[in-house]
């Protein structure tokens, strides 16, 4: 009513007035003429690259075994020969951080992926059949969100062992009100869509607007969201670590290198500073470029570039 | 010749974009003298606004540049002075007020807090003294219980409220002069009459100058004295008011006032629309930046700058042809008066369709015009509405008393096959609710609607979903309302694959008929909507309504949005289809001149309630209630208050809680206790002509 | 007005409930029980485990030993731990101050650097500031906690010794888990506050502040940011509830009392009343913080003051 | 007795008799302490003792409760020493003292003990100590009410007390046991007074009243434990020289469980000494002039692997020997500890009573001997280098617990690493839940436990057989002649023949690879060089009555 009206004299200003398209171009002149901060997502970009490759060809990268015990070269610091110097048990620190990165990123990946599918679901019912349904199960994400993620996590793993699934299960379930939550919302702002109006205003049955326009438009940001969520999983990840929830494999994860090599520091400080780094590194590239992500599917934001 | 106040000299302004640097605006010209209003008149891209804008240096706030040229307020060359001293003429000598009050103000402070903030920026003094002040000034520029309004938000005012509170605060640095950027696009035709109208009193009381940027020639006619017509950034012509309008000598500026369906354009005949829109930044066209869309475009054209060539008493246009294009102007002027009504106030006799001679052409027109009515009334009805209720629930559970927001309350129409009927009202009518439905896109609250005499109902699934087949709509937002990842073969495909059993490769033929037949290219079909233009949108849009064979329309302001010049192109497509295709349609619109244009019968509407239907000519010429008269007297660029012309004050109510008895009883001059306690039936005046009013004028 | 009231807190109620119903199916799938690991398996007899499986009322039946805890609950008794047998009221109540303090203080750090680095970088946009608060707010965010804390201790206590690296007595001990935790709240805020930032800065009302000559700061901080924190509320509500739960790590690490330590070490040995005690309290934080975040919007935002209700 | 700590005792042997305390940080641990060693240069400087001061200990983990009747951590055992004393104390040498009790005697058929108490003595709330006091003490114990665990196993067989007079107690006991006496000095059988406990019950844990040179002020969890000194005191053992009441005026135990902090903690100054130091740390704290190191060899059993005999194939010797020949100890221990840890190489440690020295240097790493024995069984290499039978894997299932406690998580990554030479596939679980994993499921190829613990009988509780009804053992060793050579030595009174019975235990042990022995554990303190007189019992329990703060 009124702010349908108001709306079309907005949208008329803009299309009138001058600043019409020049204020367009500002603005998104503004946003993009940030060349300097794109160095860094740049950077960001190869440290991602690489941080795949290494998950993925580990033995191309990695000049030694990782899970090989030098125990005549216990505790060196870095050299040539070892470029990140070796641990307490002479493995070589540099071979077993990128080792290690496949299950650290896979630790990320999946329980973002659980904890994505798992949350989206339930937002999406919640967003879309709305009613009861919908407060029921929002109460029950309320709850989830009141037990601490931390104690969800820890009793998940204590009930189900401290294998690396059931950590990656812990990380997911404690995600899900999260990830929940947002559907929930984009599926609700979807559904007020002038398109999804339009769509119904043309018969459209509601299972096909469902799957041909909400799903697919709400889908975004909880994919930007989840981007984020691969750094804070594998934070969370260390976080079990260091609770003593972790899993001793021959090859580390990076939370578990960091929160066993963590009594080393002050004397041998590059056994936890270098695995502390690739966790920094990887999640501070994911959050630069998901945050340049997310800037762009923002609608709010997308509508000046 | 006074020195001007403000002097603007080959300014030219860059934008700092990502793909480098654009030029917004190359090389104007013009000045201001004091008491002065000039208006800058342009359609998007034009400029116009980030040409004010630096005049206050904002654009540097806004990556832009001033990249040459020079602004002078009075003595003062300011293109270059730094931000602090610019800060304190700002709001002091020269103060802004802008096209959206309610998003001009920042809506966490009361407006009193708003206003004494300006004043302690620019004076010393006491928080209290300055608060007094700020009364008075909201007492001055005509707020009720100014105390009140001091102490409240923005979101508390309404939109006309909130002009006046901002124009107050632009005044409370007692500029010398007050740059009004679209101050009333966003208000209601009758709300901008009272700030137009406040805003001259004001400028002859305080001697101000005003630079009043618009893309409405009736506004513009209105208010100037001199007009700057500004296209893709340059200066297109400039000169008096009475001669820009009364004899142009740009193509542009002669397409722009062809373009408007003006009160005396034949109905149903095609505007004269400009070709095309109106260029972007970043692709500029050589030579002159018309000439794509010019009818007088040569070589010269589109190889060299046209000046900006001085003809006569401070009048210059910068055209290679513009003697050639002034004669054609006039012919056409002379055939068709196309801006007659747009006489500027002070200079001109009065005119428009109240006065005698221009009612006389109006008759005469209609004589002219192909008569459907008679056909019409005969034939059946095809859409009916009875006693159409929708009310909204506001706030209310858990005990709060529930309220409802009357939107549409007991409505009766019926709109006759092959009609296009106008529905016209201001904001918070419920015309865009009663669109939504007679097409049934929500439930009502009360009474039905008739589709060929069955009822039609949104809680009947089965057949409700097959009556979208004949049931389609053109929306007011063609961008809001396509799905951003669709490209628009699949846009226009989507009630294909709902209502018919087509396969692909038929489907893919059938949209590109469909595009060819709204004038885009059926190439164009894997292209996304961000890639189009707003008025191709909006074709976009025309082009799925009308995909699965509709037998009506509903159009709710689906022009509102567009260029002056494209929204021509669009009115003229839809009265193209609605012909071709036989269609009965509801137009929906604010911009009376529009509806009028296209409409075969209208429909006034006011909080509410309908409160007068006629054939569109009998509704202008002879309207019965003074609701629509007084929105007709609104149309800005009228005359002045002819003794039959009625002018409104205050706002519409609330529709939360209408007045009891006339709903129109609180603004209507003419008001007695009867219209007070007794609502007035919906009574037939004249033939086919009703309105809901005791004393029917 | 009441009754809204009565309706947030009959659903505040039900989420607490439902919480620690939660916790106490999941402990009793649990596989073992607390006994095992009260007590060393080698040298104590079978029959004396049992008799304190007997003792601790955990032979009883599912049903029988929810519906007692839920009864002794309203009557206001939490039980008492299993492990050190004393009441879980004041065991809790004890160490929540020093949780409290740690997440206001966290919070505190949060709020101050988030929204600081925040507003720098959005004033700043584009150029080296913008891209250095960014990266050391996104710093917060990518780092585990327990290292930041543990480099903390290194750098302060060990090597400059400037702060303690213990205890939970005394402001100066407050100062480094403070600083590790809310430097992890950090991050987020300065994301949010920088975008709803350059959100404000490009509404309209920006320009006609300009207009009316105020000056650039006065613009950015009482209007700009005013605006801005509206929609930086919400996330700072959740940040906070995010440093509660992220004390479990912190108070390990620098050796401080409080409940989230508790918890943890509560949840290892299965000692099911003082983790729902815990969860009891949690509970009633988040509904606290909740409630806190309305009240910051009903104080920036007289919009909501006035309507009495949140958009 | 007095007791001075040299150097020269450091991993000495002692000959001592038995009893039962925790150390380490577990639950689970019996333990005797021996031996200790204070590096650093604290002893040297001994000079008049400074009255005052406030002596802040960092302990790695929190006692769960002050209660030693119902304390289940050694940990807890460390305050006790301030607040309480017990009956006997156990000499540097091993042999029994006099404390509380100043005479005992057994009787002929060895069911009852007659001891003399100590006049004179008070609670800390006025109580006087006396039989009465002590006969509830042990009755309380065996009253399942109280809920008592670790000291009602010390306590065992105990079966009731005569009060004889005032200051005379006679005790019970159900069977003849010679390990029982010796455990009347542990901590856990501290005398608490009788008046608080029946006052306070269940909360007498965190009020708790004793007859020790140090009060209790107050039990902030999780932060700190209080104590302040008992100007009263002046029944002291002879354990600390100082028999009177102590020179420190406060005593605070501050609960540090990252080792970071606690080390860090020392270095900044934060505390006075911080217990249980890393292996890396040792060797840095021992070049570093700002701080002392002190170290005492636990005695008892040591870091032990155990097989689980019901475990296919591990119930067959040859799969063990090969494990035994194929994992190098040595260099476990050297890697991992860096030198500051002995290697084990007995069932027993070094200095407890029976220790069979002969087992040191016997076996040796041999891969081919390792290889050539699983060749023998019919274990074959696979492709991927990993042995089967009739398509079965040679896994060995190791499971150790979690948090990693003395790195023996680390311990279980290098044997992991070592047996993959000779085709073992070995699947590590490190679990929270030990108690759950190994006492309830007994699902584990090889775990690993030790105790700390002054008398060899501790090996009954270890590979004696069991009974259908009582809890089997690690192992599961079931065989009737080290039953009888078990049982002999708990009732030989004749020092010599027990020991040769617990030697030929030992050696069945080793022969049969029943056990991988690891490491003896060191108790560790830092300590700031203010402090002077820090000593440890033979347990390994700090001493604090002997302790001041030099200026």
């Amino acid at each position: 009513m009124k702010t349908s009206a108001g709306a079309a004299r907005r949208g008329a200003w803009r299309g009138r007035t001058g600043l019409g398209q020049a204020e367009n171009a500002i603005r998104s002149g503004k946003r993009l003429r940030l060349a300097s901060s794109d160095i860094p997502i740049g950077l960001a970009g190869i440290a991602i690259v690489f941080l795949v490759l290494c998950a993925l060809f580990p033995s191309w990268i990695a000049p030694y075994s990782p899970t090989d015990m030098n125990t005549a070269a216990i505790l060196q610091a870095p050299s040539a020969a070892h470029l990140f110097g070796t641990d307490y048990f002479g493995r070589d620190v540099f071979s077993l951080i990128v080792h290690g990165t496949k299950d650290s990123l896979l630790i990320g990946a999946s329980s973002v992926i659980v904890g994505v599918l798992i949350g989206a679901a339930l937002g999406s019912i919640a967003g879309y059949v709305g009613g009861k349904l919908d407060t029921v199960i929002m109460r029950v994400m309320d709850v989830l969100l009141t037990v601490p993620g931390i104690l969800l996590a820890l009793t998940i793993a204590a009930a189900l062992g401290p294998g690396l699934r059931n950590i990656v299960l812990a990380i997911a379930i404690s995600s899900v009100p999260g990830y929940a939550r947002v559907m929930r919302g984009q599926i609700m702002a979807i559904r007020g869509r002038g398109y999804v109006f339009a769509s119904r205003a043309i018969g459209a049955k509601p299972s096909f607007i469902l799957t041909k326009h909400v799903l697919p438009n709400s889908a975004a940001p909880l994919l930007v969201m989840a981007t984020l969520g691969l750094g804070s999983s594998i934070l969370a990840g260390a976080g079990l670590s260091f609770l003593g929830l972790g899993v001793l494999k021959e090859i580390p994860d990076w939370g578990a290198l960091l929160s066993q090599g963590r009594g080393y520091l002050t004397v041998a400080w590059w056994i936890c500073t270098f695995p502390g780094l690739a966790i920094t590194l990887f999640v501070l590239s994911i959050n630069l470029i998901g945050d340049r992500w997310r800037d762009a599917v923002d609608p709010k934001r997308k509508g000046r570039t | 010749m006074t020195q001007p106040l403000l002097e603007v000299k080959d300014l030219t302004i860059d934008v700092h974009t990502p793909r480098g640097i654009l030029t917004a605006v190359s090389e104007i010209s013009f000045d201001i003298a004091p008491g002065e209003t000039v208006c800058l008149v342009g359609e998007s891209g034009s400029g116009k606004t980030i040409a004010s804008k630096a005049i206050m240096r904002l654009t540097d706030y806004e990556n832009g540049s001033i990249a040459g040229g020079s602004i002078t307020l009075g003595d003062t060359p300011i293109e270059s002075l730094p931000q602090s001293v610019m800060r304190d003429l700002r709001g002091r000598r020269v103060a802004m007020i802008f096209q959206e009050p309610m998003a001009a103000f920042d809506p966490v402070f009361t407006i009193g807090s708003q206003i004494v903030e300006t004043m302690q920026a620019h004076r010393r003094g006491k928080k209290s003294t300055f608060w007094k002040e700020g009364v008075e000034l909201l007492r001055r520029v005509g707020i009720p219980e100014p105390e009140l309004r001091m102490k409240q938000v923005a979101g508390e005012l309404s939109g006309g409220m909130l002009q006046r509170a901002m124009i107050a605060m632009a005044l409370s640095g007692g500029p010398e002069l007050l740059i009004a950027d679209e101050p009333t696009t966003a208000l209601d035709v009758t709300i901008q009459a009272q700030i137009l109208e406040l805003l001259n009193e004001l400028k002859s009381s305080l001697n101000m100058s005003i630079l009043l940027i618009t893309h409405d020639l009736g506004v513009a006619a209105q208010m100037a004295d001199r007009i700057v017509v500004l296209y893709a950034g340059r200066v297109a012509e400039q000169g008096p008011a009475t001669d820009v309008l009364g004899s142009p000598r740009h193509p542009y500026t002669i397409g722009l006032l062809n373009s408007i369906a003006t009160l005396d354009s034949r109905r149903g005949e095609r505007l004269r629309a400009i070709e095309g829109s109106p260029p972007g930044l970043a692709e500029m066209p050589e030579g002159c930046r018309f000439h794509p869309r010019c009818a007088f475009a040569t070589d010269k054209c589109r190889e060299s700058v046209p000046p900006l060539s001085e003809k006569d008493n401070n009048r210059s246009a910068a055209c290679w042809h513009a003697d050639e294009a002034a004669a054609v102007a006039a012919a056409t002027h002379a055939e068709l008066t196309p801006a007659r009504h747009l006489s500027p106030v002070p200079d001109a006799p009065p005119s428009g369709m109240l006065h005698p001679a221009a009612s006389r052409q109006s008759i005469s027109s209609i004589h002219e015009a192909p008569v459907k009515e008679e056909s019409l009334s005969g034939s059946h009805p095809l859409l009916q509405a009875e006693h159409l209720k929708k009310h909204y629930p506001l706030g209310g559970g858990w005990g709060r008393a529930k309220r409802n927001l009357r939107a549409v309350d007991g409505v009766s129409l019926s709109i006759a096959e092959g009609e296009t009927f106008g529905l016209v009202g201001e904001s918070g009518s419920g015309k865009s609710t009663l669109g939504r439905l007679l097409l049934q896109l929500e439930p009502q609250t009360g009474g039905r609607v008739l589709y060929r005499g069955d009822e039609l109902s949104i809680k009947d699934k089965t057949h409700w979903r097959e009556s979208r087949r004949d049931l389609q709509i053109i929306h007011q937002d063609p961008y809001g309302t396509v799905d951003p990842r669709w490209s628009i073969g699949e846009i226009i495909a989507e009630p294909l694959s709902v209502h018919t059993e087509l396969n692909q490769a038929q489907r893919l033929d059938r949209v590109s008929e469909l595009l060819e037949q709204v004038g885009l290219k059926a190439s164009w079909q894997n292209r996304y909507p961000h890639e189009f233009s707003g008025g191709q949108r909006q074709r976009i849009g025309i082009a799925r309504a009308i995909a699965v064979n509709p037998k009506f329309i509903l159009a709710d302001e689906a022009v509102s949005a567009l260029d002056v010049s494209v929204q021509a192109q669009i009115v003229n497509l839809l009265q193209d289809l609605q012909q071709q295709l036989g269609l009965t349609s509801v137009f929906i619109a604010h911009g009376l001149q529009v509806v009028r244009h296209i409409s075969d019968r209208i429909g006034v509407m006011y909080l509410g309630k309908l409160v007068e239907t006629a054939p569109s000519e009998e509704l202008f010429r002879r309207p019965a209630h003074p609701y629509t008269r007084a929105l007709l007297s609104s149309i800005p660029g009228m005359s002045p208050a002819t003794p039959e012309s009625i002018s409104v004050q205050g706002e519409i109510p609330s529709p939360t809680n209408p007045p009891p008895g006339c709903r129109f009883h609180t603004r209507c001059p003419m008001a007695t206790d009867l219209c007070r306690n007794v609502e007035p039936a919906f009574a037939t005046v004249g033939a086919r002509h009703e309105a809901a009013c005791h004393y029917p004028l | 007005m009441l009754q809204a009231i009565g309706s947030r807190l009959f659903s505040s109620l039900l989420v607490i409930v439902g919480s620690l119903a939660l916790v106490f199916c999941i402990f009793y799938l649990l596989p073992g029980d607390p006994v095992l690991s009260m007590v060393d398996p080698t040298t104590v007899s079978p029959e004396v485990i049992e008799n304190l499986r007997e003792q601790l009322g955990l032979n009883r039946p599912f049903h029988e030993r929810l519906l007692a805890y839920f009864g002794d609950m309203l009557t206001g008794d939490f039980g008492r731990s299993l492990v050190g047998s004393e009441p879980v009221l004041p065991k809790i109540l004890h160490q929540v101050p020093s949780t409290l303090l740690l997440t206001a203080a966290s919070a505190l750090v949060a709020i101050v650097v988030g929204v600081t680095l925040g507003v720098l970088s959005a004033v700043r946009k584009g150029g080296i500031i913008d891209l250095s608060a960014r990266i050391v707010g996104l710093f917060g965010i990518s780092m585990p906690t327990f290292w930041s804390g543990i480099l903390l201790i290194l750098i302060f206590s060990v090597q400059l010794k400037w702060l303690p690296a213990m205890g939970s007595d005394g402001f100066e001990t407050l100062i480094l888990p403070a600083l590790a935790l809310g430097f992890v709240g950090a991050g987020s805020i300065v994301r949010m506050v920088r975008g709803s930032m350059l959100d404000v800065l490009n509404e309209p009302f920006v320009t006609t502040l300009r207009a009316k000559g105020l000056r650039e700061r006065l613009i950015q901080i009482k209007h700009v940011l005013r605006n801005a924190l509206i929609p930086a509320v919400t996330l700072i509500g959740m940040q906070i509830g995010d440093m509660l739960a992220g004390t479990v790590i912190i108070e390990t690490v620098f050796s401080r009392q409080g409940i989230g330590r508790i918890l943890a070490d509560a949840i290892m040995a299965k000692d099911l009343p003082v983790v729902q005690g815990i969860v009891f309290f949690t509970a009633i934080v988040y509904v606290g913080i909740n409630l806190l975040v309305d009240l910051s919007y009903a104080a920036i935002d007289p919009r909501i003051r006035r309507k009495g209700a949140r958009t | 007795m007095k007791r001075r700590f040299k150097p020269a005792y450091a991993f000495g042997a002692f000959a001592l008799a038995l009893t039962t305390v925790l150390a380490g940080c577990g639950s689970s641990s019996n333990s005797a302490a021996t031996a200790q060693a204070a590096s650093g240069s604290g002893t040297a400087t001994a000079s008049a003792p400074v009255q005052g001061g406030e002596f802040t200990y960092a302990l790695a983990t929190s006692p769960d409760t002050l209660d030693p009747r119902r304390s289940g951590l050694a940990v807890s055992v460390r305050v006790f020493g301030a607040l309480y004393d017990t009956l006997l104390v156990r000499n540097a040498d091993g042999s029994l003292g006099p404390s509380l009790a100043t005479e005992w005697e057994q009787s002929d058929d060895g069911l009852s003990y007659t001891l003399k108490l100590k006049e004179g003595v008070k609670f800390q709330d006025g109580t006087p100590f006396n039989a009465e006091a002590v006969k509830y003490n042990f009755d309380s114990i065996i009253d399942p009410e109280t809920k008592a665990a670790n000291a009602l196993a010390l306590l065992r067989p105990y079966k009731s007390s005569e009060v004889v007079d005032e200051y005379t107690i006679k005790l019970n006991l159900e069977t003849a046991s010679q390990a029982f006496l010796g455990n009347l000095s542990q901590g856990m059988l501290s005398i608490v007074s009788p008046t608080a406990a029946k006052e306070k019950g269940e909360d007498f844990g965190k009020n708790p009243i004793g007859t020790g040179p140090f009060k209790f002020l107050s039990w902030s969890e999780n932060a700190e434990i209080v104590l302040e000194r008992n100007p009263d005191y002046a029944w002291g053992s002879g354990e600390a020289k100082n028999t009177g009441a102590a020179y420190l005026d406060r005593l605070t135990f501050k609960i540090v469980p990252e080792e970071a902090t606690r080390i860090g903690g020392v270095q900044s100054g934060q505390v006075l000494a911080a217990e249980t130091v890393p292996p890396q740390n040792i060797v840095a704290l021992e070049s570093d002039p700002n701080a002392q190191l002190f170290k005492t060899n636990t005695i008892g059993l040591p870091y032990t692997l155990f097989f689980n005999l019901e475990k296919k194939p591990w119930d067959e010797l040859k799969a063990r020997q090969a494990v035994q020949s194929a994992v190098d100890v040595d260099t476990i221990v050297k890697t991992l500890y860096l030198g500051t840890y002995e290697r084990a190489w007995s069932s027993l440690t070094p200095g407890i009573l029976g220790y069979d020295e002969s087992l040191e240097g016997k076996i040796a790493p041999n891969l081919e001997k390792a290889n050539a024995l699983l060749d023998e069984l019919g274990w074959v290499k696979g492709a991927d280098g990993i042995r089967e039978k009739e398509g079965q894997r040679l896994t060995l299932h190791y499971v150790d617990g979690s948090p990693n406690r003395e790195k023996r998580n680390d311990i279980a990554a290098m044997i992991r690493e070592q047996l993959k030479a000779i085709g073992v596939e070995t699947e590590v679980e490190i679990t929270q839940d030990i108690a759950t994993a190994v006492y309830q499921n007994w699902d584990y190829d090889l775990y690993g436990n030790s105790q700390v613990n002054s008398d060899p009988n501790a090996l009954s509780a270890f590979y004696h057989s069991t009974k259908e009804s009582e809890r089997r053992t690690l192992n599961g060793l079931s065989d009737p002649e080290v039953d009888k050579w078990l049982e002999e030595a708990g009732v030989e009174k004749d020092e010599a023949k027990r020991t040769e019975l617990y030697k030929k235990v030992q050696r069945y042990i080793s022969d049969q690879a029943l056990i991988l022995p690891i490491y003896v554990f060191p108790y560790t303190v830092a300590a700031a060089k203010s402090v002077q007189g820090l000593t440890f019992d033979p347990f390994g329990y700090p001493i604090f009555n002997d302790v001041y703060l030099s200026k």
